[in-house]
């Protein structure tokens, strides 16, 4: 192991990589969409040999107090122990957590769905979206895997219908879409040798030290970061990160308007 | 018997679409994904690794574990994440379904674990993740007495029903799911919930006998096109 | 310990037991109700040595959605670490989980509580009946104790009176009987050595890889199964072990009925 | 003070009545049942044997640990499984009113478990749980200096009460839990609720000691009756 | 440390201190009110090198159903890891649970707070008083520091606003001061070598075996007691405790009166 | 820019008011209050010692924990006990801001523990959690490459907003945390919530980068102070 970490680093120092690909250069990159009966929306999103599903799921609560005319979106994530040997002594809660937080201000923070619509009413009645991610392969770069997946499965998603009169909430019939606005990305950069490269295998993850996720919207706005790891980036690093985020997710964004 | 319409146009002895992959986790020792109708699970088997926790760990056997997980979207009302009474209930009745048919004994110390996740849930989880965890296990090269396949079988009206699906677990006078080596002619898993004479018990059980032996050679197949490809 | 194990699995070759009891013998099994004055029912099951308190409680509240007009039935086991020096290191949630569900599906299933009764009004308000099985002294065979005690203490339960103005139960006044239907017994087969026996002491249990329970209710029809252990049990085994837990639940609920 | 009507007829200075088993649990060490009026505990000894949890250990004496629980059913309101603050306070109070009547350094090393399920739950359960559990751990033959006994006493009108009924306690102006060794003359468990002058609360302290000591006599009586038997 | 336990100890038998203090004599005092912005009331207490801060939170809640006329007071308390290298393996939940109790129980039981003028509407809605105790640094006596430090909380307090129409708390507008009456102030009697002492520095808690909580109110009469350790005491040590405490609470009582 | 009035008077690159004390918690190996505005946290440093839990020591280099934790009478509405997701998010953002400064291959196999409390909250609590958690372990004489200091920007109308107070919070178009090594201009903690350009968010981070060089001054002072003494 620490001769393949030597091996990984000495080739990133020349800007090399394990499998050949180069420093911007995501592996292959599958989308589908619906992969989910029950759920009101789902995406399985394949990087690589990572692969995650999120599925979304809707019901009706109250909305919060704070927020009285507005929606309530959650979004959760959970590492699987069937996803890694890494994951048997349980899940990876602080990884996990900050997985579906770093997802969470994407989609929130970009204003992706139209909270305001999803109130039934003021006050009382609201739809509460859920977005569970779900990890079923680690092999690296999972934040993009599953915020890209929570995308698709909320821009594909039905509503289910509410019946005031009962008081109910009926999941056969499934008509209208998410009164969705945005379509949030985010692309991690991540540092090995002093060069930046995107999504690192898991060869790769294991001698990164530092990375830089930037979730950008439609307009090439940025709308969350997150460092992650224990080294530092400095400013220059950080602007040329949001060149490499900026014009990748550009990039993904085209792929995921195939599928919507 | 024959004009008896099931709501998904099934004879009474059919089962739903099985569809059964092998191999479907690339970081497992062994990993299947079984289908039947609409409920799909997806079972990784880690081992025999050095058990965890320690203090489980037993000096002349592997000690086999098991992990049954709805995924909070696999059904219509959300699952809330983490264990609960029921998943623990079937993560116990999964363990004691593959038990009989592990040569745990062959690696003494050892864990072996099986975490199987319900990513669809319509009627028959319990079965599908046996049947998925018993294909895992043997893609895993864990070596095996016979693979364990599972179904449930139920009353309706007066048949005798194979593989309930969703609404007929709704309407059936009962709901046995059972787990059969058809090799061995033993039965590892065998619940029921229902209100039954003790002579259509026996029927019913029979009936899901019967798709255990079909869904066996169903396995059987999955594994030979892995191992074969 | 090997030695015992090797004496017993050797006398149940030949059909034995270390105690001289038939293969389908009950050890004495004494019943008590009424014995916790604020439970609404109660009873005190000995099999043996092994002892088991069933308590009934009884509050208000919010009906399940989906039957909006029937009672809610919650039953819950603890293994208190009172009742066995292997509790030592918190209780085996397992198989407390287990022998509560066993006892609930016989209970539920059976019908044996005319839940509609049970509904004060439709879709707000029911009354909910609280099962909780406190085992004692833990010498073997707990599911058909847990499960005699809890069907002995609903069936000499009496109803706390609902005040609907104040909105208050009074657990002072207790007149009605709860509206029973059935009473399931539990009957726990087990395999020693190739042959099936009928309540396991514990040094039995010891011996024992598998084990079928099940519940037979008053008409002779079988409302729940539940195979334990990690052995298999063949078809004629099984056959065998229906005659004889439906021949053993009816003596039982003849002993019942000299309770209620 | 002679016209007082408690209302359940007793004298202000009467117990309720008292029951005492001991061996009642066959798989403990030892163990005792108390039932005082509709109070009941019952006290399960473990011990010595080697602690759990290991870290805890101590090299030079045995630790000893109480585990106070209260049965859903035990009173009215059904009572939540698991531990509350209320049930993790009881357990220290009542572990530090065991401690000094126990030779906790014969048995270095090693635990003492002492588990007591409130069975039925009106007033004094706490007093109950020990009186059960100095019982049971002499029934386990621990070395002990002393039995310790315990009760409450308050203070109804102008007169002290001893062992507060179940409704009793709603209108006491106090509320006072003693254990208290009688042979050393030691209070090993001290509380109060209430408001009372200082002087007042010593009236209702010894009206409390003159309680155990009437309840140290029925321990060693059940104590004897079952080492004679 | 065994020798200084010993040294602690030889002292102790001829009722001397470390410190040089008189056998009940406390370390400095110092209290701090309206410490912490955002709480309605706050103190900051030092005796010695411990300190402590309560803070009190007030929202709007549901009563009791045992008490419909009544405000609620919940008392909590953390030991934070920050102040203590002993706190490290998880906060000791069972000593900070007593300590939140016993504090508790005085405030209660004395009446301090007049509850019933708490409620605002009899059975539906009532002010919730929330007493928070935060441990930051361990040096002896806690639960004197911590019952001084509630008390001077809950007097200094300013309730927040409660807009009935809206149901909303506003902790912008803070005038009224809570209903209180009384002033109860915890003190600790411990014991080395059969003499008595007060306020104990975190050396002396160490060969303590026993000691004895007094909360005295103002009229002098006794709301709680709490021994505490696993020795125990004669009556007479209890009668002399009660002396002690008395006084010092007294003398307590007149300093907290300079910050009302 | 120049009349664009702050809230509370402060000019658009103002700091608001800070106070940084050095050694608060007796009991601590080093330990710091920092104040800005109305926020404070209290970091406490302890070790390097044993490491805890065990299991997670490493061969040849300190482990450092962070555990960020908010009072529950710090904000307008209590915050209930216990742990977050927003809190445990936090503390493995704080660990990732300090790990770059601390040499923590000094002291192999120990743990290096930092506690955080904040005991007032009006936004930034984070970035005042860092700054004291940094004094502190200086204060613990732990060797470190550079203090780290932090402080969070961001952009009101169209004003680059240096330490955004409570209600400006609300109304910022985005919320830059950032910690930063003056020193080594290297950056340890960089997250966002908000919506703008690139370009934008960069003019954010300079504003931020320039109020933690501020700080740097502030914290270098504070502890001269205490050496000196």
């Amino acid at each position: 192991m620490i001769i393949q970490k030597q091996f990984i680093s000495g080739l990133a120092s020349r800007k090399m990589r394990i499998d050949k690909r180069g420093q911007d250069e995501f592996r292959d990159i599958t989308i589908e969409t619906g992969v989910i009966a029950k759920a009101e929306g789902s995406a399985r999103v394949k990087i690589g040999k990572t692969e995650v599903i999120a599925g979304v799921k809707m019901g009706v609560g109250t909305p919060f107090p704070d927020r009285p005319d507005e929606g309530v979106l959650m979004i959760g994530a959970e590492f699987s122990p069937i996803a890694s040997p890494d994951f048997e002594k349980g899940p990876p809660a602080e990884d996990a957590i900050e997985l579906a937080r770093v997802v969470d201000r994407g989609i929130r923070e970009s204003g992706a769905i139209d909270m305001k619509k999803l109130c039934i009413k003021e006050k009382e009645k609201t739809w509460m979206v859920f977005v569970d991610i779900h990890i079923l392969n680690h092999a690296g770069n999972l934040i993009d895997a599953a915020g890209l997946a929570s995308i698709a499965a909320l821009l594909t998603a039905k509503m289910p219908e509410y019946d005031e009169e009962a008081g109910t909430v009926s999941y056969e019939k499934k008509h209208k879409k998410l009164p969705m606005k945005f379509k949030p990305v985010p692309i991690t950069v991540f540092k090995m040798s002093d060069s930046l490269f995107l999504d690192p295998n898991l060869e790769e993850e294991d001698v990164t030290s530092v990375s830089l996720t930037v979730t950008t919207k439609d307009d090439g706005n940025i709308v969350a970061l997150q460092k992650g790891g224990s080294q530092s980036l400095s400013l220059e690093e950080i602007e040329k990160a949001f060149e490499l985020s900026l014009k990748k997710g550009a990039e993904i964004r085209k792929l995921l308007e195939k599928h919507i | 018997m024959k004009e008896f319409k099931r709501e998904d146009g099934r004879k009474v002895d059919e089962l739903r679409p099985v569809v059964i992959k092998v191999g479907v986790i690339e970081q497992a020792d062994g990993s299947a994904l079984v289908s039947m109708g609409k409920t799909t699970a997806i079972a990784a088997v880690y081992g025999p690794r050095s058990m965890h926790p320690k203090h489980k760990q037993v000096s002349d056997r592997a000690v086999l574990q098991t992990f049954y997980l709805m995924a909070p979207f696999s059904t219509n009302e959300r699952v809330r994440p983490g264990p609960s009474r029921r998943s623990q209930e079937i993560s116990k009745v999964t363990r004691e379904a593959l038990e009989p048919a592990v040569f745990l004994d062959e690696f003494p110390k050892t864990g072996i674990d099986v975490f199987i996740d319900i990513i669809q849930a319509d009627a028959g989880t319990r079965t599908a993740g046996i049947n998925a965890a018993s294909v895992a296990l043997a893609d895993a090269g864990i070596p095996m007495r016979d693979l364990v396949a599972a179904v449930a079988a139920g009353r309706i009206e007066e048949h005798f029903v194979l593989d309930l699906g969703g609404k007929e677990e709704e309407v059936t006078k009962c709901d046995i799911p059972v787990a059969y080596m058809p090799r061995k002619k033993q039965i590892t898993l065998l619940q029921m919930d229902g209100d039954l004479s003790p002579e259509e018990t026996k029927e019913v059980i029979k009936t899901a006998i019967k798709g255990c032996e079909i869904l066996y050679e169903k396995q059987k197949q999955a594994l030979r096109e892995k191992w074969v490809r």
